[in-house]
């Protein structure tokens, strides 16, 4: 932790690094909830952003799921978008283009049913000017092992991480999917295998069901649930995470302000993304990274970077380490 | 294009019938660079629930920098800005999406069912300002009852278009469907038609104007996360079998370019 | 499922069987919401519950966890109230005795650390008069396996139940924990040992953070996750688990009116519990009856267990079998 | 001893400074039987967030049916009830916990700070309605600044209790906290001390009594979920170090049997 305190008309330092990325600030956006970020370009400053990272990508263009994709729940919403997108190549030329001339760091989010696919994409994105990092999401299905999500195995979650990291010129992020027993195993696993920084949580799987017609909501059954809803459950992962790990964890889950993102660098994120609240705010994530700038200058810090795990738990040893605590009842 | 976010002042609370309801905001970013046919997206509460902003079609706008909605009570959201009262302001987001594609060189025969009302008059407006004469041009609307639009033909009325109505019960205009009226009249020849309302009206409308061969325009709904494109989910199948998303190709389509199911 | 429609001036029978176990209607209320019951004496008719489901109660007193406890969230609430309980002696003595006079069915929520913990409840469960059933949290850490929860480990959640099994004189209910990788394990393992029923789901492991104090909201650091938040993660557990077992499924997790009740019994449940619902309103398991009630009648069932598992999956055949189907993006 | 869960009717909303309020509420059943120092939990919205009702200390009822709760804005529930209008519903349900206990046989000394001075006007009211005379009892207000406590005058006046003030910038009464006062003076002999506000000014009244030998009653506060003993997570540790419910066995204490951090 950095204590210098900010002198009067000093403006405090918002970068973060994510291994050997470089980030202005702790604010990325979530994938699949800033398209190609071009979407924005009228309702936002995009050069703001610590980075953007857009819409998972995957070998060969995929069509998604037959509507109804998305529904409202609680202080959160379901989608089962089906990884729609434009597929490796046609990203690259179609979209790169654009992106790269933000000036800020484009990550792009990668996707596939098998460690084969995960190479080829990670191949074709290799010297593509203006990528600046992969996140591999695992959430995907393995097809050759029978449709269980490379996320949920450490083994799997590894292999998929060393398969990346094989043909990547740029750091791997690797976002973890939250519906496992213990994030820590997979976490661990990842960062073995190479990876140079961790994210999450990808959505919670969780159902809607419509009284009326007896079916349920989403053509494809179950979604993926996010926003305001999962935010408990997230910062408890990176906190968990963020423990057992020498490498950055960036927070996701419900973050919607200044506020939410600085409890993630407090639980031990080095940096955030910003989901859901694009749709309900699409200045959202501009708006945290002011909040988090005044935030800083607030409280007179000198870097931001003073706040990462800056959780304090001195007080509460007792109960923390006592062997109700990995229950909560 | 541009697009703006906005905290619209309500100026005017208009309740129609039960449960339909017209809300005047002012906004003037958002009403002066709207096209008929557009809609917004509207966050209901303050809080965290409901989360997702609800989309509306601008039902007019004026040159004093308001717009209205015209709008049913359905469910949360609804339920919400049918309560909110002059003076409150509301979290606005638009123009988006594509609207009506205005083919001047033609007569306009435009039909709207129920709330698909809604759009309908900044389409008229706008029909009617560019064509300077629309006396020859037709509008109907249709609805389950007389007080569903009555209330709203005064607004109709200014520009010369002609009117016809058609209720589900008679008590206004034909006994039927809006599309009953059409079926049963000449249209004005090489017209170009225009429609919105639930689904199976503009199945009939699309199906309509196929074996006629007339080119139609409807605007078709579909559930909204963001309402801009950026998270996929209003997928609606195109008559290619690809999905097209309706914030962003709509949610006006040329009929023929959608799948339509009978 | 039963079809017969119902008759002109006929009541529908909102009768369900749990095992042997038959309750008058499909809503209980669920552990640690609902006190003792008597607590709601004066705010509802506690004879209209389908059955009342106790605070779990261990082996010996507990004092609980130190304050700060509960927290609210969006759309949902984090307690870590430590299994605070008067332990089942003082149990048997001081609260049976009203709760049986309630004329309805009550079950009794169990919990320990160790497999003698919980057998020796279940032995002193036994024969007291009034207890109809046993819920056995299985979320509970095993202090002999270092603290892992029983409840993410099919072999240990599997010895729990053969343990309380064992010793009990009426049908053993197991709760189980939603925070696993894939639920339909637990559920089988515990089918096999001899669960009469399961319910499902427990609280997801969340965490608060006061940005202000930049410490952990609640003194326990993390507690669990209730309330209608995770109301999507519960139906999409119960779906998963309805289809995989042939003993009755309970359904738990952010119920607070009839149509939350009957969209769990579509996805399979054949009954379901009220928890946080409870103090947001005191007579919500009430007006959840009455909802069931009125719908019931509405759709002229004869019997409510009609509906039990009536989800209707036909049209959505092909995505819900396609290889993206365990995944949600 | 009865609870009620009622749809209260707001008939009266106001504003005393930036932050606080006091709303009258229709509710005549808990109206009918609450006693000073018990509480009702109030639900803020309508919808699932805030999710929880919130205590408040009811600050006085009246024959009429209504019961005041007197509240500062310092969050998300608060802020929805401050902008609550007259003729709105709110869901209340109480009375709820254990009151005041009045000791008619001796004198009383009640001190309120901050917001605590809500539920003593509920005891003055009652202190002074079964004692006939309470000319020889002394409330004591303490607050930040005069505007905090001056609306509130006129309110315990007419009981004829002795008042004194205290501000925290000495803009009313003794320059200091309402402590101080009792430090200060001659109390009446073998009097009984009632006291709400915040935790510290509780911690020191607590000593101040324990020192002088004086029965001393205090209102606490716990982050509360039902409120009526279900959830049991509204636990405070007692003197004995075993863990109290604040909304069933107080939130009134007699301050010996808590624990206080000094
Ligand atoms: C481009 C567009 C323009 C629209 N313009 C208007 C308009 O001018 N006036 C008007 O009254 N309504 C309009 N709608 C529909 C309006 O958005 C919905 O009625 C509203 O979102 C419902 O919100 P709610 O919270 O009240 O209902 P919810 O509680 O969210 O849902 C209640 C019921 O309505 C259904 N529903 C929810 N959203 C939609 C939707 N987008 N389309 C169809 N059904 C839905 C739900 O499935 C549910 O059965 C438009 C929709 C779109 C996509
Ligand atoms: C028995 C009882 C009686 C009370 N009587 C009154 C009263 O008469 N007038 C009044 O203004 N307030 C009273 N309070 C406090 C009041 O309940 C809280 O201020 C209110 O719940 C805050 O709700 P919120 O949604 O505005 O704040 P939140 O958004 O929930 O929280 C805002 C801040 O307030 C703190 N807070 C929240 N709840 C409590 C609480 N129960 N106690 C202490 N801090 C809290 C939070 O930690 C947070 O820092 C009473 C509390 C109790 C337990
Ligand atoms: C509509 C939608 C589409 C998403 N698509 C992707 C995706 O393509 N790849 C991915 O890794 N995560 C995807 N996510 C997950 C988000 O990136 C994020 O992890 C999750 O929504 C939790 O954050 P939030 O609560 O802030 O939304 C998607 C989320 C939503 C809501
Ligand atoms: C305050 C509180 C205490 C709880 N205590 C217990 C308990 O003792 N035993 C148990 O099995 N579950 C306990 N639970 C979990 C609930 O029974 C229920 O499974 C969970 O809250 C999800 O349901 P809900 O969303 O309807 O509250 C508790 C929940 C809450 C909120
Ligand atoms: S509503 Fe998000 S892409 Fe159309
Ligand atoms: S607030 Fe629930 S037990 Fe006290």
């Amino acid at each position: 932790m950095e204590n210098v305190s900010l002198q009067e008309g000093q403006v405090p330092d918002l970068r973060v690094n994510i291994g050997s990325l470089e980030l202005a600030n702790p604010v990325m956006t979530a994938s699949g909830t800033f398209g190609y970020a071009r979407e924005f370009e009228n309702l936002m400053n995009l050069h703001r952003l610590g980075a953007v990272i857009v819409k998972g990508i995957s070998l060969h263009p995929r069509a998604g799921n037959p509507p109804q994709r998305i529904m409202e729940t609680a202080c959160g919403m379901l989608n089962a978008i089906g990884l729609q997108n434009v597929g490796v190549d046609r990203f690259i030329t179609e979209k790169m283009n654009y992106l790269a001339g933000l000036n800020i760091p484009v990550i792009v989010n990668i996707l596939g049913d098998s460690l084969a696919e995960y190479e080829e994409i990670t191949k074709r994105l290799a010297g593509v000017p203006g990528v600046a990092g992969i996140e591999v999401n695992i959430s995907c299905p393995n097809v050759k092992k029978g449709g269980v999500a490379f996320g949920t195995d450490p083994a799997m979650a590894a292999a998929v991480t060393a398969a990346v990291k094989n043909k990547a010129d740029v750091p791997v992020m690797v976002k973890l999917s939250p519906n496992v027993t213990d994030i820590t195993l997979i976490a661990r696993a990842v960062e073995q295998a190479g990876a140079d920084s961790i994210s999450l949580i990808n959505t919670l799987i969780g159902m809607g069901i419509d009284l009326k017609t007896r079916r349920p909501v989403l053509a494809n059954v179950i979604g993926g649930l996010s926003g305001p809803a999962i935010k408990p459950v997230a910062l408890r992962m990176v906190f968990e995470v963020a423990r057992v790990v020498s490498i950055p964890v960036i927070g996701i889950g419900g973050i919607e302000s200044a506020e939410d993102a600085l409890e993630f660098m407090l639980a031990g994120a080095t940096a955030v993304q910003i989901g859901t609240a694009n749709f309900v705010n699409p200045r959202a994530s501009e708006d945290v990274v002011d909040g988090i700038s005044a935030y800083a200058a607030n409280e007179k810090l000198t870097s931001i970077r003073s706040i990462i795990g800056g959780l304090r738990l001195d007080s509460l040893k007792d109960h923390a380490t006592s062997s109700h605590n990995p229950v909560a009842k | 294009m541009s697009q703006y976010q906005e905290n619209a002042t309500v100026t005017h609370v208009e309740q129609f019938t039960a449960t339909n309801y017209r809300l005047t905001l002012d906004c003037p970013a958002v009403a002066g660079s709207a096209r008929p046919g557009q809609f917004v997206m509207i966050r209901t509460g303050r809080g965290k629930d409901p989360l997702l902003r609800r989309p509306f079609s601008i039902h007019q706008t004026s040159r004093d920098g308001t717009i209205q909605i015209y709008f049913k009570v359905v469910g949360r959201g609804t339920d919400i800005l049918a309560h909110v009262k002059k003076q409150e302001t509301l979290s606005i987001f638009g123009p988006l999406g594509r609207g009506y594609r205005l083919n001047t060189g033609t007569p306009s025969v435009i039909v709207g069912g129920g709330l698909g009302i809604a759009p309908l008059l900044f389409l008229v407006q706008e029909n009617c300002r560019v064509k300077k004469d629309c006396t020859e041009d037709l509008i109907v609307l249709g609805a389950r009852e007389r007080i569903e639009i009555e209330p709203l033909l005064d607004d109709f009325r200014p520009f010369g278009i002609r009117i016809m109505t058609a209720t589900d019960d008679g008590s206004l205009g034909h006994h039927g469907f809006a599309l009953g009226i059409l079926e049963s009249m000449q249209l004005p020849s090489g017209c170009t038609v225009y429609g919105c309302g639930p689904e199976p009206m503009l199945a009939g409308l699309s199906s309509f104007c196929a074996s006629r061969g007339l080119p139609c325009q409807v605007s078709v709904e579909s559930v909204m996360a963001c309402g801009m494109g950026a998270c996929l989910g209003c997928s609606r199948p195109d008559s290619k079998g690809n999905y097209t998303h309706v914030c962003l190709n709509g949610p006006v389509y040329n009929a023929e370019d959608l799948q339509w199911k009978m």
